[in-house]
């Protein structure tokens, strides 16, 4: 299972690389994050404040074990600006998965 | 059935604006003699003027403010302003015109019109019924409490607020309407004020102010981020303000005659001359023009020619108004930083700040060698008048507002609790929350 | 070109107001004499009337319901409202306005007046335009229509909506509108209904109900959770609905005249007064004040007020809007609970509760030992005739909506399935998503 | 102190209106002769109508568009409509009623009246207030330039947009409004104009589609999904449109005259018309009645009657309703994709070609053989002449909005830079989000 | 950690099918997928583009090992609807898990 | 991977607190859930039912094994306020971890 957060304008790119991979699923949601961006402060009516959290996409795609490579690969470059904020790919383990359509379980669930 | 003094209010409320009038109402002075006709154009103008400032409370008002809190208190804001501005129309027919507009006393007036009873439906007054003047007084009694509960939103109990509400509105807008419109002792003093700059908004922005520092601050104010949570609402709540204000101040008027083009005009430049004011100042100080900016400027000018929109020439109104928004701007990010206080939703940085350049400004602009229309010979001396109407409304609020939250704190207490409002006043008081 | 009946055509609806206005009008039945003159102040305010009418539909019913409702069905909702009034409004025009408001017929009028192209566009009628009236009436027809669309809001087809609003605002709007207005066998009786409260609120309240009978109720109501999905959505939709009424009751003397005044505060006070009840009661019995309470409080109070605006005292129009507030409250929390029907927008507990309340109040605070200025000898008999007015109301519209729903479901169907019910209706029916 | 040109310029106002008025103002040549008296009616309706043209605009366009675009624009898109409204108003206040309506050129008037300064505030105009047909004219200055900007909505820089909403007003506004309401050349022609279809609509949708072409296409238009995020607040916008355009429309008569009834009624019965006929072509074409559908064919509907709201029958609006939903929605579906020109808000397709729709209309449905009431004798004659007025407006407005953009190119630039683009340009121009 | 993309109106089913199963809590978000479902245009006033995403459910269930298969088919069997975009199950391993009130971890923080 | 379900408001507090402990970036998300605030009723109009969901936060953190076990500590220590509807806190496994901006995997991209 791989997980990316990133910036969200950017999911139009990803969705069209990873497919081209032969990816032919996903779940996102929207999220908030910090990391590096952390401090940025705001001003806002004679109130000075840390904004902490800025907007993000979360994306989540089962993949088959043998494109989780090329896949991750594929999320970095499209997601990647150099600026700070880009996010962060996770990899994960799933111990089963069914589609629940079909109750295919295994590969065609990806 | 009526008494002899009802079919005078109108007139009063006239004097104030009367100074500000070069001789557009020459039919007047001579109308008071005969017995009153109605005119029904001058009726189908304040009907409509009646209705509009309606709309600016409800649903202007309750969505400028319901925009600007967080999206767990937009509920317990708006709810403050309807019902606040429900509970005061009552209170004005029960017994504030009473107190207000009847008698003679010179400081607050008498119980012979409670619930308008000596007030006969088919009673004209000036050219309008009778009974529409205390309709359309009624709105500004509404509408100037439910201004004030932006001072302390987000943290204030509703039962405190509307105990807040009902003295503050018995003690401190009766006694101020009466003073410039009612018994008229401010008006003797040739104090301008077409529309209610200090009955309305320099009294309202004053309490906001006293409330927000006794209730204390929000939770996490100034070290987490305080943002409104819909803009689209503040900017679409600012828009019918500033439609609603047409009704409040050419309504004002009392009539559909001449000088109503001046006032509409005026109301009209000023605002968008303050917009832009403000919108441009926040591009060049900060950067980047913003739409909570561009609301807050148009607020701020409809303030400022409040008072004056009888009096100055058109240029005149812009300059107010360009000259109101970077004040105002000012006001409510350098000096309230610089003092300190959590006043929620500004109501002290635009309403009084901006009611006190609309008040004084007039004796500038409002005199004929600044292109204005009042009969102001001594400027100084006009400025003097007016300053000592804006202090006496700042004094005057500001002891009936400690006074109100001494006895809501003493009965019902002001703070809902810190777990409570950090969860959001709308689910903890009032059982809903606003999305779903 | 003009057929003799037109010009009368506005005083035949001010039949239905006469009653409650002691005095006021006196001008009036000499007025039916002379060739009708136009009064530009009259043609001001009854302009404005009929844009403010408008906007009670458009966006605030929109509004009030489709914030009511889930953010899945907020689309259905607020395109049922603005297409069936946009249908009605040309219907109106095609053959409304000349069965209701022409020809010689008691219960039903003539074909004469089809397209109105029997009026000439300089034609005056009271002292208004008479293309005017005709669009004046046309918004109550439209709105009236819209409301009982409420009742069965969630789970209706839209082409099953616009079938049951063409047959029931034919059969049943059109005759109760001719009853009291039009040929006026209601009138005759000597019923007060200043402004529609049974032609309007009464009537759409039984199509609601009666409509959501028959249609069932929505998928899981009384399992799962079914609440609004935007609050200040139905805030503001509740405070345009007040505004707008305004249009509607005052609008309602076809000029503004001295009883305006009259009228126009007594609409203002005893809405704000059904607020505070309501809002109270709520707090008192259920625990806490609510956003959905103090808006419903606002609409039972304007139902309540509109028959009786013209006939109530000022004291009487506070206690009609306590009262009011009060068992609308019961009606949609009690009532509905022990009856057990899914009327979504709680049309019937507001419209037909409230305005039965308005209708039989007035005979009672109408009359001068209670305050109110109408003609009441008899305080027994009066009731007697509100009460024949109301049951008429409420057996006609049954029968009718009972129609009107049995055409449909032999057309088109009147659920468009579980799982798209489920969905919702925005994709389903409409193929969009309020919000992206 | 006034020039003589001063009071007359609401009766060159008068002059495009009067074509389409078969007998329906007597009283005006004569009028012209004697000293001008105010009339109150006529001053209510006006004040009334001026604050409803405020209305459309702010919050109704600014709600209209804002909910059109993504929910990372909405606040470009709205403080757009907000300043360009503002400033206008202050330009038009400083020079442009000097331009438009003073002085003696032909196509363009002069600088006597900057500032208004030479307006007695007591100067009487027809029967209203001079400053009042000042204020009047702003409001439609000022909606018309907020118009233009949907068309390029999304990713033109705020600093661009200003530059070309100041000079095209300046050069296309001014100078067309002075050819059909101030000097006149158009008006002399015949051409019959009610409230503005060539100035306003067809001038403004020209400068949207020519902005569109020359900004450029949306990153990512046509192949990623660029859909409305809030379609409430779309409708919500339309209804206020349509509220506020019977101040445009019955405004554009400058008085509550009898002829206001006919207005009125034809500009709310064919928006209901075309609302009627979008919303079923869609149904029939592309199989579902969609929510953006009924608020466009409202709006398609008021754009149309713009012009001949006072030279067509009733039935003949309905007719130009149904014929102006159906020609719309082809133009933003079926013609918009032929194009392939990305015209954010379909300005274009809804104004200009509705514009057209309704000014060719006239000619035919105006005639007294169609119904109408205009003084049209020659059908082919007229049609004619609407059609010139047409081209010269799309000539003329698209020389000018290529020049302004022009100059925006060349001095801030045009867009804000792809990663900003898609970013959105709340944050990135304005530092907000609408939502929190 | 069982995990299901559902079809948003299923939602109140599944909850009182897990029940019964003795599973006493859950969380739940909205997010948006494509799958199978992918391709899908529309057209929106004169220009046409793929809808790829849909909205759908994500509900994240942390059970006791002996209750995963029969919870696995108690969701697939209310969820299932046989037309194409009925989602997904994804079965993971958890580590440990807390419950904050109480402190208590393993089984009764599930 | 640590993930917390906790109520909302107390998302400052616990940001504050693992920031004292190095944890430099988080995600989080706005979800509802129940368990055993499960079953209270609420009454709209006449009719009553069981409101299941309550909203909760949902903060997923990235981070070092070693560090693992102060953090939970920490966030159950301001979550806490020992009502029911504190929330979970679960721990799970992350296979791989990659920064976007700079590629760099494994610690620097928690
Ligand atoms: N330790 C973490 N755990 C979970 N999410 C993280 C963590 N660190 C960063 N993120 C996510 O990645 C996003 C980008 O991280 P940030 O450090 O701001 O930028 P960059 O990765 O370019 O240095 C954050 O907004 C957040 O959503
Ligand atoms: N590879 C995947 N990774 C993550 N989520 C997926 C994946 N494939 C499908 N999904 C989720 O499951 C949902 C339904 O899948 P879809 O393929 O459209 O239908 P079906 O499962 O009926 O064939 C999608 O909308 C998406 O949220
Ligand atoms: N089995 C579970 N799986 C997933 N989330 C759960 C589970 N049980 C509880 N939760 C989450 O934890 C939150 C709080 O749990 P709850 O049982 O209500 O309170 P407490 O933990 O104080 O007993 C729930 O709202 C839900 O989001």
């Amino acid at each position: 299972m791989i997980t990316a957060v990133i910036r969200p304008y950017k999911l139009d790119d990803l969705e069209l690389a990873v497919a081209r991979l032969g990816v032919q699923g996903m779940t996102v949601s929207e999220v908030h994050g910090y990391g590096h961006q952390h401090g940025h402060t705001e001003h806002y009516r004679g109130t000075e404040y840390r904004v902490e959290f800025t907007p993000k996409t979360w994306v989540t795609i089962a993949v088959d074990e043998e494109i989780v490579e090329p896949v991750i690969e594929a999320i970095a470059n499209v997601a990647r600006t150099g600026k700070v904020g880009d996010g962060r790919i996770y990899v994960s383990e799933i111990k089963q998965a069914i589609r629940i359509r079909t109750g295919e379980t295994g590969t065609a669930a990806t | 059935m009526r008494i002899d003094l009802a079919p005078m209010t109108p007139s009063r409320r006239l004097r104030a604006i009367l100074p500000g009038l070069l001789a557009l109402l020459p039919a007047l002075a001579s109308a008071q003699d005969a017995k009153p006709v109605l005119d029904t154009g001058d009726t189908a103008w304040m009907l409509a003027s009646t209705v509009l400032v309606i709309m600016m409370a409800v649903p202007g008002l309750a969505l400028f403010y319901g925009g600007q809190v967080r999206s767990k208190n937009v509920l317990s804001t708006s709810i403050q302003v309807f019902v606040v501005f429900s509970l005061l129309t009552v209170l004005w027919v029960v017994y504030g015109y009473s107190l207000a507009f009847t008698g003679e006393g010179r400081f607050i007036g008498g119980f012979d019109a409670l619930l308008v009873s000596n007030i006969s439906p088919d009673a004209v007054s000036g050219t309008i019924p009778e009974l529409l003047f205390v309709a359309f007084q009624a709105t500004f009694a509404a509408i100037t409490t439910a201004l004030a509960v932006g001072g302390f939103a987000e943290r204030t109990k509703f039962s405190a607020v509307l105990i807040f509400a009902v003295i503050w509105f018995t003690c401190s807008y009766l006694v101020i309407a009466r003073a410039v419109w009612g018994g008229g002792w401010i008006a003797d003093l040739g104090a301008i004020d077409y529309a209610g700059g200090t009955v309305v908004h320099i009294n309202a922005g004053i309490a906001g102010l006293v409330g927000a520092l006794i209730v204390g601050k929000r939770l996490g104010y100034g070290t987490t981020a305080i943002q409104p949570h819909n803009l689209p609402y503040v900017l679409t709540g600012a828009s019918l303000l500033w439609v609603g204000w047409f009704g409040f101040n050419v309504g004002s008027g009392l009539g559909a005659g001449v000088s109503s083009g001046l006032v509409l005009l005026n109301t009209y430049v000023c605002t968008a001359a303050a917009v832009i004011a403000w919108v441009f100042a926040e591009w060049i100080f900060k950067g980047k023009p913003t739409v909570l900016g561009a609301a807050s400027g148009a607020i701020a000018g409809l303030v400022a020619i409040t008072p004056s929109c009888g009096s100055v020439g058109v240029a005149g109104a812009i300059v107010l108004g360009l000259i109101a928004g970077v004040i105002c701007l000012w006001a409510v990010a350098s000096l309230k930083k610089a003092l300190g206080y959590d006043d929620s939703l500004d109501v002290f940085g635009v309403h009084a700040v901006g009611g006190i350049v609309g008040a004084l400004g007039v004796a500038i602009l409002g005199a004929p060698s600044f292109g204005g229309v009042a009969e102001i010979d001594n400027i100084g001396r006009q400025f003097g008048v007016q300053a000592i109407s804006v202090l006496f409304t700042i004094v005057w609020s500001t002891l009936i507002t400690v006074i109100a939250f001494a006895v809501a704190k003493f009965t019902v207490g002001l703070r809902p609790g810190d777990d409570t409002e950090r969860e959001g006043l709308d689910l903890a008081e009032h059982g809903e929350r606003a999305y779903d």
